[in-house]
């Protein structure tokens, strides 16, 4: 029985190609496993930035990681800041964007910033932090969000933090994939179905064909268990 | 001239309704000495800016300092989830939350730095943000009649920083991830330095490595180990869980104002 | 993926018509063995762009290879004089002056390198500069209502620059002063860098020290030890007078070209 | 008898004030002998900015020194880039600039840039480098100058490289004062006369006192020997 984040964390990885710049920013655990496991398989020239500002980490991610902490410097090649993440992104030149949200709807809009209205918001969440300028100018958005309900995929955002370019979201039970201005299902992970995530999900679903996301090999299982030791992957799901 | 001083006298020249850019990232080297020490000095209607916020935000929104946040990002990570004291602020009216993506944040001081009166920021074209931020204007670029979004500068009175070493006459080094802290001292008006280590005028004359923040920039100085703590300070030591902990139990203004007696990063 | 090369196949990549960045300022840390390679290779119609240039400019101005030069600044430190190839170009109406401050060429890089159409520049407000560089326009401050100056994004082809280290990977370092180097890596389509010493994989990864300039921006690296030279590379080598005189005294190209087949900066 | 170098060094020194901010670019010898002997005298909070971007440099300027070369980084306590130079002084946190160019009139104005028409030049001069965006922002923007004639202080200048702010030109004969819009005499360097200045310069010649620029002491000549061995000041005259 293959766990969801590890189901997660292959199905990010395979999203991205050898030679990319990826970015994410804080408490974006499965999104630095998803990389460092690329980057251990199909993408050996994937550069990794974030946060703390260390262009082109290593595994594995020890006992001093933190997402934003100093730890991710240390075996990085050169200091390549935030500010010039975004710089990069701006200009054109970062391949993929992993970000995450707190509501979605059908179109790829994203919302990070409040459930009600702005100015009275019945919740004030953490906010978008980079994603109103990444999402529209990085090559490809990514998001990963480890809830799949309909609270969380709906019919209409309560605000529109961002919009437009999400290549893919990847959730517990599948990955959503943009095709022009709609979400559709890409492929539903192995252990879900059409009809679970139908359930679960505020929108109308359109797809294809029937896919299935592919397990994670024994092999990946084995790097992310190395490059991974105090299983961050999962701790969104904790 | 003299810019070494005490905690509570750099703090006490903070004055109600300054707009405070606070140095670090999330849970990283934020300057919670000094937060604590303006939530007991009791200062009001502070406007904060930072690009992505945690516990100090949070804990200066509990002791009712704060009238706006200006930040891209105002949580903890992962583990302790959200800020509930920033949350529950805002929502009850309280605190007026100016979400910005952490990048016009980094924008919004870069104009400032350079003495401009806004930026333009490509990336930021559709959305909500612009419609409800006043800091964004949409334009029309006069080289090509394209449509370019603007960012008002932000220049705050005060920016608070924690730094590695510091020497007397406010030049300050910090080691690994420098987050905003550099574009902070150069975009604020005064800038208040708390430092891990003191260092002798000499320390960075003579040696290789030279200060990141010229003191001609720096307003005061104040020696204060552990003044990150109990956020991280990179090559000092990790987040301190436990007192994080205790302190997200504070229900109240009151627990808070107990607690800090206690004097956290001080035990 | 390969990026390590040779001088001739990395700067046979740079097509007539470029506008190339120059790394370094007036005589220290110019990319003088690939400039020379520029001239030999009979390059046309580039576009420099440098804050401050001497013997770089002036030599691809002597060689023809120039069609503009967007500068503050182009002349030799005081004991060399003026720029006097630089000089006729342009007054033959050969090369075209786009005279900026240096502070602009820097507003203009970074506008490109923020991927922005242009910058503000709060302090460029009256002068003839307004009047004849196309680059400058003046608009009306939406937040204000004030005046104030944009310069337009420069955004090189090809920027040029001379690092203290490099990896085969493309990750750079810049031993002392900076100037706009790393300004231009990030401005810049592509790089190129030639180095003063080639380092292993490792040595940035496993050392405490970083690169300033990541791989990912740089598309060839050239192992080239005094590459600056005859400018200074700072911790290496001074000026060498006797080769900047021996070039001043050269009166048109085809003494330049005869001048460079004996290889300066290899002797 | 004094050396027009050390009367220059001494009267650009006593300019600068105690605590204030002190740029200036390539081949500024003058200012840099100049700013080294007020923080040794009356001005030891001075601090200096410079080209290769180090603060607060120190004296002496042994043989490896060069206007924009690596020495001046090494004595600096930190490094803040030319780059941000410019920004200080755009934010107007620049005390003083120290320029120069070619020719000036009587309203401040400088031009550094052609003499003759800007597009068909009959010459091409080296150009600003920062003074366009630098006389308007710093609190005092001082000129020196090693000509003067005719040619150099015109009655109306050909190109109008920078205007405005202009607080002081020191020239091997005089020093320039800006009185409102207008430039006047504030003082003669010994050894030359009201007489001379006037004969030397293009545009009507005011004052409001017949002053003498101080001498340089015994003390300043000294210090300039000590902080000056390689006689960087007198290279201009050379």
């Amino acid at each position: 029985m293959n766990r969801t984040c590890d189901v997660m964390a292959c199905a990010m990885s395979r999203l991205l190609r050898d030679g990319e710049t990826v970015f994410f920013g804080v408490a974006s655990h499965l999104p630095m496993v998803a990389a460092l496991l690329a980057k251990a398989t199909h993408a050996p020239n994937l550069t990794i930035l974030n946060i703390p500002g260390g262009a082109d980490v290593q595994a594995p991610l020890t006992e001093s990681y933190s997402s934003a902490g100093g730890g991710l410097l240390q075996t990085a090649a050169a200091t390549f800041p935030l500010a010039e993440v975004f710089d990069l992104s701006m200009r054109g030149g970062l391949d993929v964007a992993f970000l995450s949200g707190v509501q979605f709807d059908g179109t790829g809009a994203v919302n990070a910033s409040v459930i009600g209205d702005y100015f009275t918001p019945k919740v004030r969440l953490p906010g978008g932090a980079g994603s109103a300028v990444l999402i529209p100018t990085a090559k490809r958005a990514i998001i990963w969000r480890t809830k799949h309900d309909k609270r969380t995929f709906v019919n209409e955002v309560d605000f529109v933090t961002s919009r437009g370019n999400v290549s893919a979201i990847v959730t517990p039970l599948c990955v959503f994939r943009r095709y022009r201005d709609q979400l559709i299902v890409g492929s539903v992970h192995p252990g879900s179905s059409m009809e679970e995530v139908a359930e679960h999900t505020g929108f109308p679903l359109r797809y294809l064909e029937l896919e299935t996301t592919p397990a994670p090999s024994a092999k990946e299982l084995a790097l992310l268990e190395q490059m991974d030791p105090r299983d961050l992957r999962s701790l969104e799901f904790r | 001239m003299k810019k070494l001083t005490s905690l509570q006298e750099a703090i006490a020249a903070i004055p109600d309704g300054a707009v405070v850019g606070l140095g670090g990232n999330t849970l990283n080297r934020a300057p919670m000495a000094a937060v604590f020490e303006l939530a007991r000095q009791n200062k009001r209607c502070l406007s904060l800016v930072k690009t992505a916020g945690a516990m100090d935000i949070d804990l200066l929104c509990l002791a009712q300092c704060v009238a706006s946040v200006d930040a891209g990002f105002v949580s903890y990570e992962t583990e302790f989830s959200l800020a509930q004291h920033y949350r529950k602020s805002v929502e009850k009216g309280l605190v007026k939350a100016n979400e910005h993506a952490c990048y016009t944040v980094i924008c919004a001081l870069r104009a400032a730095a350079y003495g401009a009166p806004f930026l333009p920021v490509t990336g930021l074209r559709e959305g909500d943000l612009l419609r409800v931020n006043p800091c964004f204007r949409r334009i029309t670029d006069p080289f090509s009649g394209d449509p370019v979004t603007l960012v008002r500068a932000i220049r705050p009175d005060w920016s608070i920083l924690h730094v590695h070493k510091a020497d007397p006459d406010g030049n300050g080094a910090i080691l690994g991830p420098q987050y905003e802290d550099v574009l902070l001292s150069r975009a604020s008006k005064k800038v208040l330095l708390t430092t891990e280590e003191l260092v002798d005028r000499d320390y960075f004359r003579q040696g290789e490595s030279k200060a990141d923040i010229p003191g001609f920039l720096v307003s005061a100085v104040v020696y204060l180990p552990k003044g990150a703590s109990p956020c991280a300070c990179h090559g000092h030591y990790s987040p301190d869980k436990e007192q994080i902990s205790s302190f997200l139990r504070l229900r109240d203004r009151d627990q808070l104002m107990e607690w800090l007696k206690g004097g956290p990063g001080g035990e």
